[in-house]
């Protein structure tokens, strides 16, 4: 079940993706991304450590030790990859040349703040290259479940440290995407499985509802097509 | 002009108490046979300085493990538990960077830059002791430079004046470490003479590097 | 996402009075193909940036000679009389910029950086109108991000997708004008397919560029 | 007799050169410090458009159009040469990696400053490179003629617009080699053919005697070989 929704949040973030996107996908559920790019759009997939075109996970009898990505997976990389060193690297990132960053999150709030990165005394993993990548990439696109432990995760304030200030623009749970504006947050849809109620239920933050309110069909990912609704954002 | 030394005698001249920028991320570019030296050499209290505190049977972590160093000042610390450990038993002083930041003020260090402006970080806990700086209407962290003692370099092919090519994801790190120390160590997984590395591939010019060292794996 | 355009299509973006960095230092690495294609569209007023004029006759000192350029951002003019000329007799601006300050303050603006810190230019006519930041007991000159609408680049081998190799001296600007322009058009005198250029050699991975024009001389 | 002045200036600054530097010679007077380099001693020519290791000027047959120096003359490169760009260059001039730089001027005075890139409504040819390398390299040296139409160029404070303050290590002219110290300048060598009297007569800076100070004998020079009192420094 916990899978499952994971797989759906993958699959609507993948959604967003267009032709030629350069994209970071941060560890855990956004490399998920990765397996539901729609096939008729071509993007390059950035790796902090130095790397524009990773490919698919390598096969045992592809490994290169040479090669991992920021994860630290052996990779395969896309013809027309590149190699770079860190500072080129998060220059591309921190330039604004990366059009999409998905990453996982611990709380968001209603200003499209995140915290993601510490639970003071409890885990302390550091930011890695989080804050560098919400602070540049073009689009930050938050993944992640919609509570955790049943405690609500998207908040009017986040009680964490946060890892980026008002630079969420999107946050897509197994329940809900909502949007970040400068008027607060709108729902925009409902996933499949899910209701208004449920998401009134489980979210702390105030938000707005979308005129075009769309509720995702479950069966729009089970045919592996882009349904209308979904097409509209 | 020849720069090649066993790793012992490079490895030497790093003393109790220094500071260290060492390639590598999760251990991938981290010279192997210098930290197998470092633990050899038993050399403590050592600041080190890198993107990340790799696994405790790799990279940087292996020295971690040996108790020889004071200090870690790197961006992840996530994938090694030990380091965790020994961080809340106050065995270990951990200073966390965001890894874009950390690679600049290390490029910085090299260049003779004396800081930089980032949005990086901007009303987070990393704003803090901090100068923000306001330029138009947009405000901005000053980050400072980051130099160290020594720099351990992982090469894939070094030539003996300590011109370097690191192969593919094994850069990270490394060129800007290179920089940015007055003494730059590399091991190299292949030696050749001058005039037999592309001059299109170096990536570290032989003016930043002071002992190329054989036999990394 | 082939990238492959004529030199007049890409050309075409480029309007009166917008700004563009050019690759090349005395008119080595800077396109001549774009050079060709901007003085036949007869584009005019624009301001050009780059590191230095060239001759009358090479690089960008075609271009303004042509009487196409309002201003010139550069570091040095001395081998272009011309220019000397033009800005004695108030037909063209000119700003002189430290080179070391100018390459830095273009990969500032392409790398997101709001400014650095530097001691070039201190205590001399270069610190006019701008912020002196104290650090420690050091002084530095602030400097700002450069951005141009365009970038004009020369390239040695491209592949269809934009990822560039430059050859020898001809690196200079060129690589660090191509992160810090909205368009960027790159003029190759070789064209591969994707995959036929070492990634080991790319120094500037396709993200940064719009267009590839062959047949660059 | 002005270019046996030049040759003069340009040996004396090559003993100053030691086994494993890095030096940037600027255009025109200390281009020619490469001509007198002892056998000896091997170091490596930085070129601020991006090459370290130049070699001599390329011949006809050896010009390749791609590889200029920063004086855009075709040149050719030494065995562990490197290309870098211009920004890289930069980074080893201003982070202290250039041993050596040996530089024209207009003026230099008691303090260190040096004067060398305009002279204001008659030639504005741009500071180049030359501040980076005032500011960043670990030891400046002037190379120039002692006078300019009969005009001191040694002064007690430049008049013309500063190219980098305080800086200067060495002034190496025809007639003199001084030392920039705190105290102010030393003279530390008569040049042959030169006189103390004749240095005082075109002079305008204060300087202090050396208390060993010496007079370089042309037949050094002739010999082609560093004399006991040139390698004193």
């Amino acid at each position: 079940m916990a899978l499952k929704d994971k797989e759906l949040i993958a699959w609507r973030i993948a959604q967003e993706l267009k032709d030629g996107d350069v994209v970071n996908l941060g560890i855990g559920l956004p490399t998920l991304v990765a397996n539901y790019i729609p096939e008729e759009i071509q993007l390059m997939l950035q790796s902090e450590n130095g790397l524009l075109g990773m490919g698919a996970l390598a096969t045992d009898a592809q490994v290169d030790p040479d090669i991992i990505n920021a994860g630290n997976q052996h990779i395969t990389t896309q013809k027309g990859a590149s190699y770079f060193h860190s500072a080129d690297s998060f220059a591309m990132i921190r330039g604004g040349h990366v059009d999409v960053t998905v990453l996982g999150a611990l709380q968001v709030d209603e200003l499209g703040n995140i915290a993601s990165h510490m639970v003071p005394g409890k885990m302390v993993p550091g930011m890695g290259g989080a804050m560098d990548l919400i602070a540049g990439a073009r689009r930050v696109i938050v993944a992640m479940l919609h509570t955790a432990k049943g405690e609500a995760k998207i908040l009017k304030e986040c009680s964490l440290p946060l890892t980026g200030v008002g630079k969420v623009n999107m946050i897509v749970t197994e329940k809900a995407v909502m949007e970040v504006t400068s008027h607060g947050l709108v729902l925009k849809e409902i996933m499949p499985g899910s209701t208004l109620d449920d998401i009134f239920a489980t979210t702390e933050a105030s938000f707005f509802l979308a005129e075009n309110l769309a509720l995702n069909d479950r069966k729009t990912l089970e045919g592996g097509e882009d349904g209308d609704q979904a097409s509209n954002f | 002009m020849n720069k090649q030394v066993s790793a012992q005698e490079a490895i030497s001249h790093i003393q109790d108490g220094m500071t260290i920028l060492y390639g590598g991320f999760m251990g991938v570019g981290t010279p192997k046979i210098l930290i197998d030296a470092l633990i050899e050499q038993g050399t403590k209290e050592l600041t080190v300085i890198g993107n990340d505190a790799a696994t405790p049977g790799a990279g940087i972590g292996r020295l971690i493990s040996n108790g020889q160093v004071k200090k870690l000042i790197a961006s992840h610390i996530g994938l090694n538990p030990e380091v965790a450990q020994l961080m809340n038993t106050g065995k270990l002083q951990v200073e966390l960077v965001p890894q874009g930041t950390l690679v600049e003020r290390i490029r910085c260090g090299g260049a003779g830059i004396g800081g930089f402006l980032t949005q990086t970080g901007l009303g987070t806990e990393v704003q803090e002791h901090k100068q923000v700086i306001q330029v138009g209407t947009q405000k901005y962290l000053l980050e400072l430079p980051i130099r160290a003692d020594v720099a351990i370099i992982r090469g894939t092919v070094a030539d003996t004046l300590g011109n370097v090519f690191y192969r593919a994801t094994t850069k990270n790190l490394n060129p800007l470490a290179a920089t940015a120390a007055d003494l730059v160590i590399v091991a190299a997984q292949e030696i050749v003479d001058p005039g037999e590395l592309d001059p299109e591939k170096v990536m570290t010019p032989c003016v930043y590097v002071n002992y190329v060292v054989g036999g990394e794996s």
